[in-house]
């Protein structure tokens, strides 16, 4: 379980999300992309083809973050979310607020 | 990551004399919300033993008790040290029923906001309960509101 | 006395490759007042079913399961013929939960007075709710408040 | 299950209730005590001896029917309640509003 954070050749900080986002270690993901936006990356991607569940506090932090980057001119996106993650964006309508790809590829082609 | 004791305690039907009962499953948590990603998989592999092909069910049972496993530990009680958290699970024939109940003083479950309003939309909180309602069967409170239980049918 | 046919289906565990699982029990009775009486010995008999020496646990459960029932029927469904009032037991290894669900609106059980106010004792109704509540060890209700579980610890 | 009315010799109209006193026949009861005031009578003694459960609406036909008595001048008793029954009446503080006798006979012993 934890962040696995890289480079994309096109100046995207992408995100990997292995295990669970949750109350329990939400603040970490915020802190790790705060600390990129800080140094000056605007564009991220969160994948979340290696995760397993999401919850409310994991979605906030989405949230909040997305907010962030999008106030210093940037922006977030997310990929990777099988049936049961996206489920989750639907039901809390979430799924108006980000832009989704299926798959990292996707996110990273027109970014 | 902390490493705070759970206890967990399987207890399963004793008397032979009558007709089968349900298995009960128990577990004690401490308010702290490092302990939830453990206290999840625990309730989830005992209740879901034997129950082939149920990634669905898992998914929803998952997040449900994580939700209810953070209210409890940051709502009721506050993060309390001296306060614990208490999971049942009941497993019955074509439901489970998954108790999470705090020593806190409970709250009324009418007066939380719909999350999915647009003025709402942009808050980082206030989605766990409504979570709940869309991924569980059923939601029930005792009076208090310190103890929600939370039922899953199996198909 | 009328006598308006009453469903009773007895469910036990047909899921040999699991742990044992409950015996749940299930009821569907009209709207009449005059089915009562007939659906709570069921539900007692049924409930109670090889548990020796437990007058006081039977007399409570009947109680309880004959008040939820006059509610279900007066208050729930207003005596609509059209309309059932589901019974389910839940039999645990150390427990019994009692689900009575009606078709009507649902209530707001917190705004039930307290019938023991001096105020309230000469009053020929409202008793029902508060007694359920002193009988059995926990009554948690649906968030409609149309259904009603109530339930009894074995010990 | 029905309700059984003797009449003492003392003048004690007295009703027993077997089975149970319940919404389905308390109307049986408040009937049956109504014709007997109606007719002159102002003792009652209900007895419970052979009773097995009382629920909100039978208590609550008690408390018209002792409220009715009273007001026409008479008394109303209650007797042979178990330890179960005689809980409703404390749990819901009845206990206070009525007379009650362990048994028929002492409830007529000073009626
Ligand atoms: N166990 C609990 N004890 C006390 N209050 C609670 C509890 N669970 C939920 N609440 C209250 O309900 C509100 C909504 O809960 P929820 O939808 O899970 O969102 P969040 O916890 O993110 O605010 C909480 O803010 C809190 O006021
Ligand atoms: N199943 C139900 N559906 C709707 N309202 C109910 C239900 N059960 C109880 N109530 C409401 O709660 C009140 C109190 O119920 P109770 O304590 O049983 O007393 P009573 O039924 O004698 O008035 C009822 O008057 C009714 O307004």
């Amino acid at each position: 379980m934890g962040f696995e954070e890289t480079k994309d050749s096109s100046g995207v900080v992408v995100v990997r999300v292995d295990g669970q986002l949750i109350v329990g270690n939400r603040q970490e993901l915020k802190d790790l992309v705060n600390r990129a936006l800080d140094a000056g990356e605007r564009k991220f991607l969160i994948d979340f083809g290696r995760t397993g569940y999401i919850d409310s506090s994991g979605l906030g932090a989405l949230v909040s973050l997305s907010k962030r980057v999008r106030e210093l001119g940037g922006e977030l996106r997310l990929s990777g979310l099988n049936e049961d993650l996206r489920s989750l964006f639907e039901l809390t309508k979430l799924d108006t607020l980000f832009a989704i790809a299926d798959t990292p590829e996707q996110a990273l082609a027109n970014f | 990551m902390t490493t705070a004791p759970l206890q967990l305690c399987v207890r399963r039907s004793q008397s032979a004399a009558s007709a089968a009962l349900a298995t009960q499953v128990t577990l004690r948590m401490p308010s702290d919300v490092g302990c939830i990603e453990q206290a999840v998989s625990l309730v989830a592999r005992h209740c879901l033993t034997g129950t082939a092909g149920c990634d669905r069910l898992r998914f929803r049972l998952q997040v449900a008790v994580a939700e209810a496993l953070a209210n409890a530990v940051i709502r009721g009680n506050r993060e309390d040290p001296r306060k614990w958290v208490y999971v049942e699970a009941e497993l019955l024939p074509d439901r489970i029923h998954v108790y999470v109940t705090d020593e806190g003083d409970g709250f009324d479950p009418a007066q939380v906001p719909e999350p999915v309003l647009p003025e709402q939309l942009f808050e980082s909180c206030g989605r766990g309960l409504f979570l709940i309602r869309k991924l569980v069967d059923e939601v029930r409170f005792n009076e208090q509101g310190n103890s929600i239980c939370m039922t899953l049918s199996r198909q």
